[in-house]
Protein backbone atom coordinates (compact mmCIF):
# COMPACT_ATOMS: atom_id res chain seq x y z
CA UNK A 1 0.00 0.00 0.00
CA UNK A 2 1.28 3.45 -0.72
CA UNK A 3 -0.32 4.80 2.26
CA UNK A 4 1.54 2.80 4.65
CA UNK A 5 4.30 3.54 3.40
CA UNK A 6 3.72 7.48 3.30
CA UNK A 7 2.56 7.60 7.34
CA UNK A 8 5.19 5.15 8.35
CA UNK A 9 7.89 7.83 7.38
CA UNK A 10 6.89 9.71 10.78
CA UNK A 11 8.19 8.70 13.69
CA UNK A 12 5.84 9.98 16.46
CA UNK A 13 6.53 13.12 18.07
CA UNK A 14 9.64 13.96 16.33
CA UNK A 15 7.94 14.55 12.77
CA UNK A 16 4.95 16.97 11.68
CA UNK A 17 1.98 14.91 9.97
CA UNK A 18 2.94 16.78 6.57
CA UNK A 19 3.61 14.50 3.31
CA UNK A 20 4.74 15.85 0.09
CA UNK A 21 4.01 13.41 -2.68
CA UNK A 22 4.97 12.71 -6.28
CA UNK A 23 2.44 9.67 -7.00
CA UNK A 24 -1.15 9.66 -7.40
CA UNK A 25 -3.21 11.07 -4.29
CA UNK A 26 -6.48 9.36 -2.58
CA UNK A 27 -7.00 11.78 -0.40
CA UNK A 28 -10.40 9.96 0.98
CA UNK A 29 -8.14 6.78 1.31
CA UNK A 30 -5.26 8.62 2.85
CA UNK A 31 -7.59 10.49 5.27
CA UNK A 32 -8.82 7.36 6.57
CA UNK A 33 -5.42 5.12 6.67
CA UNK A 34 -4.02 7.49 8.33
CA UNK A 35 -6.97 8.68 10.98
CA UNK A 36 -7.13 4.18 11.42
CA UNK A 37 -3.56 4.21 12.43
CA UNK A 38 -2.90 7.65 14.10
CA UNK A 39 -5.95 8.51 15.65
CA UNK A 40 -8.21 6.53 18.93
CA UNK A 41 -12.00 6.12 17.94
CA UNK A 42 -14.27 8.04 20.39
CA UNK A 43 -11.58 10.38 21.37
CA UNK A 44 -13.00 13.20 18.93
CA UNK A 45 -15.88 14.51 18.04
CA UNK A 46 -15.23 16.43 14.81
CA UNK A 47 -13.10 16.14 11.76
CA UNK A 48 -12.74 18.74 9.22
CA UNK A 49 -11.01 17.83 5.60
CA UNK A 50 -10.65 19.88 2.54
CA UNK A 51 -9.16 18.71 -1.19
CA UNK A 52 -8.25 20.68 -3.41
CA UNK A 53 -8.32 19.23 -7.30
CA UNK A 54 -6.94 20.26 -10.23
CA UNK A 55 -9.72 21.71 -12.05
CA UNK A 56 -9.97 20.96 -16.15
CA UNK A 57 -10.53 24.93 -16.70
CA UNK A 58 -8.66 28.35 -15.77
CA UNK A 59 -8.75 31.61 -16.21
CA UNK A 60 -10.71 30.87 -19.31
CA UNK A 61 -8.72 28.06 -21.33
CA UNK A 62 -9.13 24.52 -21.04
CA UNK A 63 -5.97 22.74 -18.79
CA UNK A 64 -4.58 19.90 -19.96
CA UNK A 65 -2.06 19.76 -17.67
CA UNK A 66 0.01 20.91 -14.88
CA UNK A 67 3.36 20.31 -12.75
CA UNK A 68 3.89 21.82 -9.08
CA UNK A 69 7.07 22.85 -8.75
CA UNK A 70 8.58 23.33 -5.05
CA UNK A 71 11.74 23.76 -3.01
CA UNK A 72 11.64 20.37 -1.44
CA UNK A 73 13.51 21.06 2.17
CA UNK A 74 12.00 24.55 2.52
CA UNK A 75 8.28 23.25 1.61
CA UNK A 76 8.63 20.49 3.58
CA UNK A 77 9.92 23.01 6.70
CA UNK A 78 7.00 25.06 5.93
CA UNK A 79 4.51 22.60 5.81
CA UNK A 80 6.17 21.00 9.26
CA UNK A 81 5.86 24.66 11.10
CA UNK A 82 2.57 25.09 10.04
CA UNK A 83 1.05 22.22 11.51
CA UNK A 84 2.99 23.12 14.64
CA UNK A 85 1.44 26.40 14.55
CA UNK A 86 -2.07 24.91 14.05
CA UNK A 87 -1.83 22.43 16.29
CA UNK A 88 -0.66 25.14 19.07
CA UNK A 89 -3.30 27.91 17.79
CA UNK A 90 -6.61 25.30 18.27
CA UNK A 91 -6.90 22.63 20.84
CA UNK A 92 -6.68 19.64 18.31
CA UNK A 93 -6.46 15.78 18.53
CA UNK A 94 -4.28 15.79 15.44
CA UNK A 95 -4.19 17.46 11.73
CA UNK A 96 -2.54 16.65 8.42
CA UNK A 97 -1.46 18.16 4.84
CA UNK A 98 -0.56 15.88 2.24
CA UNK A 99 0.45 18.06 -1.15
CA UNK A 100 1.08 16.92 -4.66
CA UNK A 101 4.10 17.56 -6.48
CA UNK A 102 5.10 16.76 -10.16
CA UNK A 103 2.69 16.17 -13.28
CA UNK A 104 -0.70 16.38 -12.64
CA UNK A 105 -4.29 15.95 -14.78
CA UNK A 106 -7.57 17.77 -14.35
CA UNK A 107 -9.40 15.79 -11.68
CA UNK A 108 -5.97 14.72 -10.23
CA UNK A 109 -6.46 15.59 -6.17
CA UNK A 110 -3.65 18.52 -5.26
CA UNK A 111 -3.69 18.52 -1.74
CA UNK A 112 -5.63 17.25 1.36
CA UNK A 113 -5.71 19.10 4.81
CA UNK A 114 -7.47 17.48 7.71
CA UNK A 115 -8.30 18.59 11.36
CA UNK A 116 -9.67 16.47 14.26
CA UNK A 117 -11.00 17.62 17.37
CA UNK A 118 -13.14 17.52 20.25
CA UNK A 119 -15.82 20.15 19.34
CA UNK A 120 -16.75 20.91 15.40
CA UNK A 121 -15.61 24.87 15.78
CA UNK A 122 -11.67 23.97 15.94
CA UNK A 123 -11.37 21.60 13.54
CA UNK A 124 -13.43 23.69 10.58
CA UNK A 125 -11.49 27.16 12.00
CA UNK A 126 -7.90 24.63 11.56
CA UNK A 127 -8.45 23.11 8.36
CA UNK A 128 -9.12 26.26 6.60
CA UNK A 129 -6.29 28.20 8.11
CA UNK A 130 -3.96 25.51 7.05
CA UNK A 131 -5.43 26.24 3.07
CA UNK A 132 -5.59 29.45 3.32
CA UNK A 133 -1.69 29.26 4.92
CA UNK A 134 -0.84 26.63 2.16
CA UNK A 135 -2.38 29.17 -0.87
CA UNK A 136 -0.92 32.07 0.66
CA UNK A 137 2.36 30.94 1.94
CA UNK A 138 4.16 27.26 1.13
CA UNK A 139 6.77 27.26 -1.79
CA UNK A 140 4.91 25.67 -4.60
CA UNK A 141 4.42 26.71 -8.00
CA UNK A 142 1.90 25.75 -10.89
CA UNK A 143 2.44 25.69 -14.69
CA UNK A 144 0.03 24.76 -16.42
CA UNK A 145 -0.41 23.43 -20.12
CA UNK A 146 -3.16 24.85 -22.18
CA UNK A 147 -4.05 24.37 -25.68
CA UNK A 148 -2.25 27.85 -26.20
CA UNK A 149 1.40 26.26 -24.83
CA UNK A 150 2.53 26.62 -21.20
CA UNK A 151 2.39 29.50 -18.73
CA UNK A 152 2.91 29.59 -15.08
CA UNK A 153 0.28 30.64 -13.12
CA UNK A 154 0.59 34.13 -11.34
CA UNK A 155 -1.53 33.95 -8.94
CA UNK A 156 -2.70 31.99 -6.13
CA UNK A 157 -6.44 31.19 -7.04
CA UNK A 158 -9.32 31.38 -4.52
CA UNK B 1 32.27 33.38 2.57
CA UNK B 2 30.60 30.86 0.35
CA UNK B 3 26.72 30.99 -0.22
CA UNK B 4 24.63 28.32 -2.30
CA UNK B 5 22.08 30.34 -4.08
CA UNK B 6 18.70 28.98 -5.81
CA UNK B 7 16.21 29.96 -8.41
CA UNK B 8 12.71 28.90 -8.86
CA UNK B 9 9.64 28.30 -11.16
CA UNK B 10 9.70 31.36 -13.52
CA UNK B 11 12.81 33.26 -12.54
CA UNK B 12 14.32 29.85 -13.33
CA UNK B 13 13.31 29.53 -16.23
CA UNK B 14 13.87 33.45 -16.87
CA UNK B 15 17.44 34.31 -15.79
CA UNK B 16 18.72 30.43 -17.01
CA UNK B 17 20.03 29.91 -13.74
CA UNK B 18 18.82 26.82 -11.07
CA UNK B 19 21.32 27.00 -8.67
CA UNK B 20 24.94 28.61 -8.14
CA UNK B 21 27.32 29.80 -5.27
CA UNK B 22 29.38 32.29 -4.72
CA UNK B 23 32.06 33.68 -2.39
CA UNK B 24 32.56 37.17 -1.11
CA UNK B 25 35.27 38.76 1.19
CA UNK B 26 32.31 40.89 2.62
CA UNK B 27 29.13 40.82 4.48
CA UNK B 28 26.27 40.64 1.94
CA UNK B 29 22.37 40.98 1.79
CA UNK B 30 20.20 38.89 0.20
CA UNK B 31 19.56 42.07 -2.30
CA UNK B 32 23.80 41.82 -2.97
CA UNK B 33 23.30 38.11 -3.57
CA UNK B 34 20.84 38.43 -5.93
CA UNK B 35 22.80 41.35 -7.79
CA UNK B 36 26.30 39.06 -7.67
CA UNK B 37 24.46 35.95 -9.17
CA UNK B 38 22.07 37.69 -12.16
CA UNK B 39 24.86 40.09 -13.10
CA UNK B 40 22.54 43.23 -11.66
CA UNK B 41 19.24 41.87 -13.28
CA UNK B 42 16.56 44.03 -12.27
CA UNK B 43 14.36 42.36 -9.10
CA UNK B 44 10.90 41.88 -9.94
CA UNK B 45 8.41 43.20 -7.75
CA UNK B 46 6.74 40.58 -5.31
CA UNK B 47 10.14 38.12 -5.68
CA UNK B 48 10.57 36.49 -2.83
CA UNK B 49 13.63 35.25 -0.85
CA UNK B 50 14.50 32.87 1.62
CA UNK B 51 17.31 31.93 3.42
CA UNK B 52 17.94 28.55 4.74
CA UNK B 53 14.83 27.63 4.08
CA UNK B 54 12.84 30.28 5.63
CA UNK B 55 10.92 33.86 4.33
CA UNK B 56 13.79 36.56 4.75
CA UNK B 57 13.79 40.45 3.02
CA UNK B 58 16.06 41.79 0.85
CA UNK B 59 18.15 43.56 3.26
CA UNK B 60 18.54 40.81 5.56
CA UNK B 61 22.39 39.63 6.50
CA UNK B 62 23.87 36.29 4.93
CA UNK B 63 26.25 34.02 6.66
CA UNK B 64 28.40 32.16 5.74
CA UNK B 65 27.13 28.45 4.42
CA UNK B 66 23.25 30.09 4.04
CA UNK B 67 21.74 29.22 1.38
CA UNK B 68 19.47 31.98 -0.40
CA UNK B 69 16.73 31.19 -2.47
CA UNK B 70 14.96 33.36 -4.86
CA UNK B 71 11.31 32.54 -6.13
CA UNK B 72 8.24 34.05 -7.36
CA UNK B 73 4.86 34.06 -5.68
CA UNK B 74 3.48 30.86 -4.80
CA UNK B 75 0.58 29.32 -6.30
CA UNK B 76 0.47 25.96 -4.91
CA UNK B 77 -2.83 24.89 -2.88
CA UNK C 1 -22.37 -2.06 -1.16
CA UNK C 2 -24.50 -0.39 1.45
CA UNK C 3 -23.41 3.05 -0.38
CA UNK C 4 -25.02 2.08 -4.09
CA UNK C 5 -28.30 1.09 -2.35
CA UNK C 6 -27.90 4.75 -0.23
CA UNK C 7 -27.29 6.49 -3.20
CA UNK C 8 -29.54 4.64 -5.36
CA UNK C 9 -32.57 6.52 -3.88
CA UNK C 10 -31.70 9.66 -4.99
CA UNK C 11 -33.33 10.66 -8.07
CA UNK C 12 -31.36 13.45 -10.04
CA UNK C 13 -33.28 16.49 -10.00
CA UNK C 14 -35.66 15.04 -7.84
CA UNK C 15 -34.38 14.20 -4.25
CA UNK C 16 -31.60 15.94 -2.46
CA UNK C 17 -28.50 14.79 -1.50
CA UNK C 18 -29.49 14.31 2.10
CA UNK C 19 -29.97 10.99 3.54
CA UNK C 20 -30.81 9.69 6.85
CA UNK C 21 -29.08 5.75 7.65
CA UNK C 22 -29.97 3.83 10.69
CA UNK C 23 -27.12 1.40 9.72
CA UNK C 24 -23.36 2.09 10.32
CA UNK C 25 -21.92 5.68 9.03
CA UNK C 26 -18.35 4.81 6.97
CA UNK C 27 -18.34 8.50 6.26
CA UNK C 28 -15.19 8.89 4.03
CA UNK C 29 -16.11 5.59 2.40
CA UNK C 30 -19.60 7.34 1.54
CA UNK C 31 -18.15 10.25 0.77
CA UNK C 32 -15.91 8.86 -2.17
CA UNK C 33 -18.81 6.58 -3.27
CA UNK C 34 -20.96 9.34 -3.23
CA UNK C 35 -17.94 11.41 -5.27
CA UNK C 36 -17.64 8.77 -7.29
CA UNK C 37 -21.29 8.51 -8.89
CA UNK C 38 -22.40 11.90 -8.72
CA UNK C 39 -19.74 14.75 -9.89
CA UNK C 40 -17.57 14.77 -12.32
CA UNK C 41 -13.65 14.87 -11.94
CA UNK C 42 -12.12 18.09 -13.04
CA UNK C 43 -15.20 20.13 -13.07
CA UNK C 44 -14.92 21.05 -9.48
CA UNK C 45 -11.93 22.55 -7.08
CA UNK C 46 -12.64 22.33 -3.68
CA UNK C 47 -14.10 19.78 -1.55
CA UNK C 48 -14.76 20.59 2.16
CA UNK C 49 -16.33 17.85 4.33
CA UNK C 50 -16.91 17.07 8.47
CA UNK C 51 -17.44 14.33 9.99
CA UNK C 52 -19.16 14.25 13.84
CA UNK C 53 -18.50 11.04 15.92
CA UNK C 54 -19.92 10.16 18.78
CA UNK C 55 -17.21 10.81 21.60
CA UNK C 56 -16.60 8.30 24.48
CA UNK C 57 -17.00 11.22 27.55
CA UNK C 58 -19.83 13.75 27.56
CA UNK C 59 -20.78 16.14 30.34
CA UNK C 60 -17.98 14.60 32.99
CA UNK C 61 -19.09 10.93 32.28
CA UNK C 62 -18.47 8.04 29.81
CA UNK C 63 -20.64 7.11 27.41
CA UNK C 64 -21.08 4.01 26.93
CA UNK C 65 -23.79 4.12 23.97
CA UNK C 66 -26.38 6.77 22.63
CA UNK C 67 -29.25 6.47 20.66
CA UNK C 68 -30.50 9.60 18.20
CA UNK C 69 -34.71 9.54 18.08
CA UNK C 70 -35.88 11.40 15.14
CA UNK C 71 -38.81 12.27 13.55
CA UNK C 72 -38.73 10.93 10.08
CA UNK C 73 -40.50 13.03 7.90
CA UNK C 74 -39.82 16.17 9.83
CA UNK C 75 -35.96 15.43 9.68
CA UNK C 76 -36.28 14.48 5.80
CA UNK C 77 -37.86 17.47 4.77
CA UNK C 78 -35.51 19.41 7.08
CA UNK C 79 -32.29 17.58 5.44
CA UNK C 80 -33.46 18.39 1.85
CA UNK C 81 -34.44 21.98 2.36
CA UNK C 82 -30.97 22.49 3.66
CA UNK C 83 -29.72 21.40 1.08
CA UNK C 84 -32.19 23.32 -1.23
CA UNK C 85 -30.70 26.48 0.87
CA UNK C 86 -27.33 25.81 0.89
CA UNK C 87 -27.30 25.10 -3.37
CA UNK C 88 -28.97 28.41 -4.10
CA UNK C 89 -27.03 30.44 -1.09
CA UNK C 90 -23.70 29.26 -2.80
CA UNK C 91 -21.77 28.20 -5.66
CA UNK C 92 -21.42 25.05 -5.57
CA UNK C 93 -21.67 21.87 -7.38
CA UNK C 94 -23.32 19.74 -5.18
CA UNK C 95 -23.64 18.84 -1.13
CA UNK C 96 -24.29 16.10 0.94
CA UNK C 97 -25.49 15.52 3.91
CA UNK C 98 -25.53 11.85 5.76
CA UNK C 99 -27.07 11.51 9.10
CA UNK C 100 -27.47 8.73 11.58
CA UNK C 101 -30.63 7.29 13.59
CA UNK C 102 -31.26 4.60 16.13
CA UNK C 103 -28.16 2.95 18.51
CA UNK C 104 -24.31 3.88 18.62
CA UNK C 105 -21.79 3.45 20.26
CA UNK C 106 -18.57 5.65 20.65
CA UNK C 107 -16.59 6.46 17.84
CA UNK C 108 -19.23 5.84 15.28
CA UNK C 109 -19.68 8.14 12.86
CA UNK C 110 -23.19 10.02 13.77
CA UNK C 111 -23.07 12.58 10.67
CA UNK C 112 -21.51 13.36 7.20
CA UNK C 113 -21.76 17.03 5.56
CA UNK C 114 -19.59 18.25 2.32
CA UNK C 115 -19.39 20.30 0.04
CA UNK C 116 -18.26 21.05 -3.57
CA UNK C 117 -17.39 23.93 -5.47
CA UNK C 118 -15.11 25.62 -8.38
CA UNK C 119 -12.98 27.67 -5.34
CA UNK C 120 -12.34 26.76 -1.52
CA UNK C 121 -14.49 29.51 0.14
CA UNK C 122 -17.69 28.47 -1.22
CA UNK C 123 -17.45 24.66 0.00
CA UNK C 124 -16.15 25.56 3.31
CA UNK C 125 -18.46 28.27 4.81
CA UNK C 126 -21.61 25.88 2.92
CA UNK C 127 -19.74 22.79 4.70
CA UNK C 128 -19.89 24.88 7.49
CA UNK C 129 -23.38 26.25 7.42
CA UNK C 130 -24.53 23.00 7.04
CA UNK C 131 -23.23 21.27 10.27
CA UNK C 132 -24.22 24.36 12.53
CA UNK C 133 -27.76 24.46 10.76
CA UNK C 134 -28.42 20.41 11.48
CA UNK C 135 -27.14 21.14 15.39
CA UNK C 136 -29.01 24.27 15.76
CA UNK C 137 -32.48 23.05 13.67
CA UNK C 138 -32.69 19.50 12.69
CA UNK C 139 -34.82 17.40 14.58
CA UNK C 140 -32.63 14.36 16.47
CA UNK C 141 -32.48 13.87 20.01
CA UNK C 142 -29.64 12.17 21.65
CA UNK C 143 -30.29 9.81 24.74
CA UNK C 144 -26.82 8.59 26.11
CA UNK C 145 -26.14 5.68 28.21
CA UNK C 146 -23.29 6.27 31.24
CA UNK C 147 -22.40 4.24 34.49
CA UNK C 148 -25.38 6.18 35.87
CA UNK C 149 -28.42 5.63 33.39
CA UNK C 150 -29.64 6.51 30.31
CA UNK C 151 -30.28 10.68 30.38
CA UNK C 152 -31.18 13.00 27.25
CA UNK C 153 -28.59 15.36 26.02
CA UNK C 154 -30.37 19.01 26.41
CA UNK C 155 -28.14 21.07 24.43
CA UNK C 156 -27.01 21.07 21.43
CA UNK C 157 -23.04 19.97 21.46
CA UNK C 158 -20.14 22.37 20.12
CA UNK D 1 -61.74 18.89 12.23
CA UNK D 2 -59.66 15.93 12.54
CA UNK D 3 -55.48 16.85 14.12
CA UNK D 4 -52.77 13.96 14.56
CA UNK D 5 -50.20 14.78 17.16
CA UNK D 6 -47.06 13.48 18.09
CA UNK D 7 -44.43 14.04 21.31
CA UNK D 8 -40.71 13.48 20.86
CA UNK D 9 -37.96 12.72 23.05
CA UNK D 10 -37.83 13.51 26.41
CA UNK D 11 -41.60 15.24 25.90
CA UNK D 12 -42.94 12.47 25.32
CA UNK D 13 -41.62 9.79 27.63
CA UNK D 14 -42.63 12.33 29.90
CA UNK D 15 -46.16 12.63 29.10
CA UNK D 16 -46.36 9.15 27.85
CA UNK D 17 -48.29 9.69 24.35
CA UNK D 18 -46.05 9.16 21.37
CA UNK D 19 -49.19 10.38 18.79
CA UNK D 20 -52.92 10.29 19.62
CA UNK D 21 -55.51 12.22 17.60
CA UNK D 22 -58.26 14.86 18.27
CA UNK D 23 -61.09 15.89 17.08
CA UNK D 24 -62.36 19.67 17.35
CA UNK D 25 -65.48 21.46 16.26
CA UNK D 26 -63.60 25.38 16.60
CA UNK D 27 -60.71 26.21 14.99
CA UNK D 28 -57.30 25.69 17.32
CA UNK D 29 -53.82 26.71 17.87
CA UNK D 30 -50.95 24.62 18.19
CA UNK D 31 -51.00 25.58 22.00
CA UNK D 32 -54.92 24.86 22.48
CA UNK D 33 -53.60 21.46 20.44
CA UNK D 34 -51.30 21.01 23.63
CA UNK D 35 -54.22 21.75 26.09
CA UNK D 36 -56.41 19.27 24.25
CA UNK D 37 -53.99 16.22 24.17
CA UNK D 38 -52.03 17.22 27.45
CA UNK D 39 -55.21 17.46 29.79
CA UNK D 40 -53.61 21.49 29.98
CA UNK D 41 -49.89 19.90 31.32
CA UNK D 42 -47.49 22.74 31.80
CA UNK D 43 -45.57 24.07 28.34
CA UNK D 44 -42.15 23.33 29.24
CA UNK D 45 -40.07 26.85 28.23
CA UNK D 46 -38.14 25.73 24.69
CA UNK D 47 -40.64 23.48 23.59
CA UNK D 48 -40.73 23.42 20.04
CA UNK D 49 -43.36 22.89 17.88
CA UNK D 50 -43.96 21.79 14.00
CA UNK D 51 -47.28 22.08 11.70
CA UNK D 52 -47.05 19.22 9.15
CA UNK D 53 -43.05 19.11 9.02
CA UNK D 54 -42.82 22.63 9.38
CA UNK D 55 -41.30 24.50 12.62
CA UNK D 56 -44.16 26.97 13.74
CA UNK D 57 -45.39 28.71 16.66
CA UNK D 58 -47.74 28.15 19.58
CA UNK D 59 -50.45 30.55 18.17
CA UNK D 60 -50.31 29.12 15.05
CA UNK D 61 -53.72 28.05 13.69
CA UNK D 62 -54.46 24.36 12.99
CA UNK D 63 -56.27 23.49 9.73
CA UNK D 64 -58.13 19.73 9.26
CA UNK D 65 -56.03 17.04 9.15
CA UNK D 66 -52.94 18.74 9.88
CA UNK D 67 -50.42 16.71 11.52
CA UNK D 68 -48.71 19.07 14.89
CA UNK D 69 -45.64 18.12 16.63
CA UNK D 70 -44.22 19.07 19.91
CA UNK D 71 -40.91 18.42 20.99
CA UNK D 72 -37.94 19.39 22.87
CA UNK D 73 -34.57 21.55 21.91
CA UNK D 74 -32.85 19.25 19.18
CA UNK D 75 -29.21 17.83 19.59
CA UNK D 76 -28.81 16.09 16.58
CA UNK D 77 -25.28 16.63 14.54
Amino acid sequence: MVMKSLFSRRSPGVNMPAFLLEHTLNPLQELEQYQNTHLTAGSYGATASFTGTMRDFNAGDNVQQMTLEHYPEMTQKFLDQLCNEVMSKWSLVDCLIIHRFGTMKPGDAIVLTAAWSAHRKEAFSACRYLMEELKARAPFWKKETTGKGQRWVHEAGD
Amino acid sequence: MSIEVKFFASLRETLGIESTSITSSAGLTVREVWDSTTDSAAYPVNTLCAINMDYAHQDDAVKDGDEVAFFPPVTGG
